[in-house]
């Protein structure tokens, strides 16, 4: 077999075990190429940055799924101890019945975190008074509706079955107008409801995580304002993380960062083959 | 009439669901949710039908002792078990039926799913060989796309992430704009064929 | 500080109207207003609402600044309503005029829909007459389809290696065109399967389309007399789980090794699993899928791949049915028209004509 | 290492499945045979407790008797076992392709045909910046070429040549992006699948 036969015919097995190869590497040798951020995920940073504290609190409604959890919990996690560093309350909701466990496991691990280093209560963040998650309903349109007018009327409980009344945060916030904004991250057309409703009726800024099949069809929107910016798929949840640790909330980068590099090996991997493959396809026509 | 009562079932079934769809009075969503519920429980009955099949044809390995029947019975003994615990203990979301899905069903579904990276890779050495200028182009594109939204790909050149960018917002956009446009007529044209008669291999060679 | 709040001072809404929300299932009034025209200082227009049964005026919603209309969907029909609108300042609130009583109803057609009504009647017409000149012996060019022509081949190759067919109508239900369409060419491929005598294997994920296509199959075995041949197990049920029904199909194709594999009809993220595991066995591959974001991968796995229009195309193609082929006429039409349409509408806009609000659907 | 008999039990079946990568082989056909099996149990749990439970046998033990003719229609599929009357189940299959190829029709010729025209229709707010002007007289171009490539009962000769070629490069380049904008989407999954091995299996990652 000629040089360029063998480059035309490498076994899948071999390509297969680089591919698996090149996954596993950067979850034990982390580097950092460095994200180029895109404008829409900046513009999302950028509106989180400037709420004022103490005045308004941050909405994120967790509708993802365990199998797209790679791309959006990374989102969650980074959008979490962005607001919590900012000193930002947080209020989490979901209309997709396998939201509530990703839900419950981001805020309590990166409360975790946080309350780990912090020294006083003021540090701290406290359920209840620093965030809230109300939990599952099903009837989003009509929930997202009545929450313009109550959102202790459509959630009198919070997702532990605790009366929401009985926490402070609560107290403050009634409507959409003590939120600043409410952040999507979703696997499925989620965000399209939020913009119909309460962005056109009650002009509540929206903003996106979404997978990175789905991201394509929300540009539009981004670019009309209608969603006040937008993380796509990993990609986007790996720029956040690196603005974040940029603006100093938080010194590591997260698992997107590290499911980029993975990526970011693959591609190059598959580039590779491509290119062998015409070499050797280049070449065989040649002699022929 | 072997033929002619179905033909006209799926007549008279057809036009009134177009018809449906013209008439906002709250009577036609009424009816179309009662219609709805009906193709449910037909698709359910359909489902019994199906399972029987099913169970046919793993038994018949069984009972043929044919290459491989032990696997046949992996398939009958885990629905019959997953059925019972479900019509008998529940389908609650703390159910021991919600904990098999969740640590059975999704892990089987989530790898088979995640199979897709490795074919993915095969294919592309397999298939992306500049035989032709068809060939050529779609190589070019995918490359230009894989390179573009990937962190590195800006220091390759600053340019090429818009540039793969503009691929999928103009050239991709307007691909699959046409194909779906064909798609429409070709899927509109099979429905009235199938409504109006025309079109009748469902219910065997015409006579 | 008085001509401060002079300054201050907003105007109220004016010209409210009330009416019937046409179109709909009744239980809705829309509301509009000409804004104040103070609408920067407005934080917003308040809507109050009084029906005949009651004395008072009550808040029903609002709407923030800029914004001048309102849909009330708490309604009764037939029940007459009154409307009026406040507009909100930090200091000031001013009250339009109240409106005349309205009622809600129901409507019995969607004037927002006739287009599309009328595009049905087009085209349902059109069909017709097509299909009438092919009865009468008109004949009709259709040009070649690559992946059609290979049917015959493809399954001729099975027979001759005497292995069998797959067939995977697609993923998707019955609702989904491309499966109809796809037991349409099953129909088809049915029949080439019962004239060669070769075995065959079409698996399905709905039982619905199981039940389908069993029908089908045994009506093509019947068509070629040759009923006694067909078999129980040519037409099988897998599982409704999509990557259950994945995993089976791989399994199948390396124990069972069909010389020819089709994969026509719907298809989602399963496509290149299955495309590629029948790739590595070796066998012919046709696919066809209206799902463009599937077709790339069965362009890079199959050998032909039937894209998108071509699939509605094929079981009139392979019948060489005069009446089926007729009807392929149609659906080139309906491709010029919108040609037509899309550059006239183009046009017409610049010389200031925007005939685009004809072809919106509500 | 997880000491949760579950996340071995996923564990181990996600190694059974991604072994197929090497070749078939026992250990797949058992998670292929055990995934078939469970996912039909767990369907048939759910129709009977979505759909034939509160759909068809609560209706009708209320005495809500329109019911009867689902169920009537339901039970002739198994009139194909009576071969005298075997033509019979094709009356519920054609309920249910007339019904299914009557709501597609109004469905595609508002969700495709008329929105994708409209997509794609130049009106001169589209040269408000004029380079997404020009863009969007490619799409169109694009959009015509792909239908002559299309168009079925001429052949592609004069005019149509050119243009269903032009059509066919538009494809590939759209098929080509589309490949590789989906590699990016989906070996995301397969991180996933990794994750859960090193992290909540093995413990080696956070």
């Amino acid at each position: 077999m000629r040089w360029y036969e063998r480059i035309m015919a490498i076994d899948r097995r071999i390509i297969y075990l680089f591919l698996t190869l090149f996954i596993i590497v950067p979850f034990f040798i982390p580097f950092t190429i460095g994200q180029n951020i895109m404008p829409q995920t900046r513009r999302l940073f950028d509106f989180i940055e400037s709420i004022p504290p103490d005045e308004k609190v941050v909405m994120i409604s967790f509708d993802y799924t365990p199998q797209t959890a790679p791309e959006c919990h990374p989102m969650a996690h980074a959008l979490l101890r962005h607001c919590f560093g900012r000193k930002l309350n947080v209020i989490g909701v979901s209309f997709d019945p396998q939201g509530p466990g990703l839900a419950v496991e981001a805020f309590d691990n990166v409360a975790g975190i946080i309350n780990r280093e912090a020294r006083n209560h003021q540090d701290s963040v406290i359920y209840g008074e620093d965030y809230i998650y109300l939990g599952w309903k099903s009837g989003m349109v009509a929930a997202l509706l009545q929450m313009g007018e109550s959102i202790s009327s459509v959630y009198p409980r919070d997702h532990f079955r605790n009366p929401v009344d009985s926490f402070p945060i609560m107290a403050r916030v009634r409507s959409y107008k003590e939120i600043a904004i409410s952040i999507i991250l979703a696997a499925s057309a989620y965000p399209e409801e939020w913009i119909l409703y309460p962005q056109s009726r009650y002009g509540l800024a929206i903003g996106a995580g979404l997978t990175a099949v789905m991201a394509p069809q929300y540009y539009p929107f981004v670019q009309t304002g209608q969603l006040s910016g937008m993380m796509s798929g990993m990609k986007g949840a790996a720029e956040y993380e690196k603005l974040i640790v940029d603006h100093g909330y938080t010194s590591e980068l997260g698992s997107a960062e590290r499911g980029m590099n993975s990526q970011s090996l693959i591609h190059i991997l598959i580039i590779i083959l491509i290119v062998m493959g015409n070499i050797g396809f280049f070449f065989s026509r040649r002699t022929k | 009439m072997k033929k002619k009562i179905p033909l006209y079932l799926c007549l008279l079934v057809g036009l009134v669901m177009i018809v449906q769809f013209f008439i906002p009075h709250p009577v036609s969503s009424q009816f179309n949710s009662i219609i709805l519920k009906w193709a449910i429980i037909l698709t359910a009955f359909a489902m019994i039908l199906a399972i029987g099949n099913l169970i046919q044809h793993h038994a018949g390995r069984i009972a043929r002792q044919q290459s491989g029947w032990f696997y046949s019975i992996v398939t009958l003994a885990g629905m019959a078990a997953m059925a019972i615990i479900g019509l008998f203990w529940g389908v609650r979301a703390d159910s021991l039926f919600q904990k098999i899905y969740l640590n059975v069903l999704a892990p089987l579904g989530a790898t088979m799913f995640a199979l897709l990276a490795y074919y993915m890779a095969s294919a592309a050495y397999r298939a992306f060989r500049a035989r032709s200028l068809e060939a050529t182009l779609l190589l070019l594109a995918a490359f230009i796309v894989m390179v573009g939204f990937m962190p590195f790909g800006r220091f390759i050149h600053s340019q090429l992430p818009s540039f793969a960018e503009w691929i999928m917002r103009v050239p991709n956009m307007a691909s699959q704009r046409g194909i779906m446009l064909g798609v429409a007529f070709g899927s509109i044209a099979t429905a009235l064929k199938i409504i109006l008669g025309i079109e009748r291999s469902w219910l065997g060679d015409k006579e | 500080m008085l001509l401060f709040l002079a300054i201050l001072a907003i105007d109220p809404p004016s010209d409210i109207v009330a009416r019937d929300k046409p179109n709909d299932a009744g239980s809705t009034i829309q509301i509009k207003w000409r804004l104040s025209d103070q609408d920067t200082l407005v934080k917003q227009y308040v809507i109050m609402r009084q029906s005949e049964t009651d004395s008072v005026f009550q808040k029903i919603g609002f709407t923030k600044s800029g914004v001048n209309s309102f849909e009330d969907d708490e309604v009764e029909d037939g029940i007459g309503y009154r409307y009026k609108i406040a507009a909100v300042s930090t200091i000031d609130t001013t009250w339009s005029p109240i409106t005349a009583p309205v009622t809600s109803s129901p409507q019995l057609f969607h004037f927002g829909r006739l287009n599309i009504l009328i595009s049905i009647l087009l085209f349902g017409s059109l069909l017709i007459v097509f299909v009438k000149q092919s009865r009468m012996g008109k004949k009709i060019f259709i040009r070649k389809i690559p992946g059609l022509e290979a049917v015959e081949e493809a399954v001729g190759r099975a027979t001759e290696m005497g292995r069998p067919v797959l067939y995977v109508p697609g993923l998707g239900d019955i609702v989904w065109t491309a499966t109809i369409a796809s037991m349409n060419i099953l129909g088809q491929v049915a029949k080439k399967i019962a004239e060669y005598d070769t075995p065959l294997i079409a698996v399905n994920r709905w039982s619905v389309t199981y039940t389908v296509s069993k029908e089908i199959v045994k009506s093509a075995f019947l068509a070629q007399s040759k009923g006694d041949k067909f078999k129980e197990d040519y037409v099988r049920y897998l599982t409704e789980d999509q990557f259950g029904f994945a995993a089976a199909v791989n399994g199948l194709m390396l124990r069972e090794k069909p010389a020819t594999n089709f994969f026509i009809g719907r298809f989602w993220a399963e496509s290149l699993i299955i495309a590629e595991t029948g790739a590595q066995t070796g066998a012919i591959q046709i696919a066809g899928t209206d799902a463009v974001l599937q077709l790339p991968f069965f362009v890079a796995a199959c050998d032909y791949t039937l894209i998108g229009e071509e699939l509605y195309a094929a079981s009139a193609y392979l019948s060489h049915d005069p009446l089926l082929i007729g009807a392929l006429k149609v659906q080139d039409y309906g491709k010029i028209a919108s040609i037509v349409i899309a550059l006239a509408i183009s046009l017409l806009a610049f010389i200031g004509l925007n005939l685009l609000p004809l072809f919106r659907v509500q | 290492m997880s000491f949760d008999p579950w996340v071995w039990i996923g564990a181990l079946l996600t190694l059974m499945i991604f072994s197929f990568l090497y070749r078939d082989n026992p250990v797949y056909r058992f998670a292929e045979h055990l995934f078939v099996g469970v996912a039909n149990g767990y369907f048939i749990a759910l129709y009977w407790h979505n759909s034939l439970r509160p759909n068809l046998f609560e209706p009708l033990s209320q005495g809500n008797m329109i019911y009867l003719v689902p169920l009537l229609l339901g039970l002739m599929y198994f009139a194909r076992f009576i071969p005298p009357i075997s033509w019979m189940v094709r009356i519920p299959i054609g309920f249910m392709i007339g019904w299914s190829s009557g709501i597609s029709i109004p469905a595609a010729f508002q969700a495709l045909v008329l929105k994708q025209i409209e997509g794609t229709v130049i009106l001169p707010g589209s040269f408000a910046n004029p380079i997404e002007g020009i863009w969007s007289l490619v799409i169109l171009t694009g959009v015509i070429a792909t239908l002559v490539y299309f168009y079925f009962s001429t052949e592609h000769k004069g005019v149509l040549r050119p243009a269903s070629r032009l059509g066919i490069i538009f494809i590939m380049i759209g098929f080509g992006a589309s490949f590789g904008y989906t590699v990016m989407a989906r070996v995301s999954l397969l991180i996933g699948r990794i994750q859960f091995l090193l992290g909540p299996w093995l413990g080696l990652i956070r």
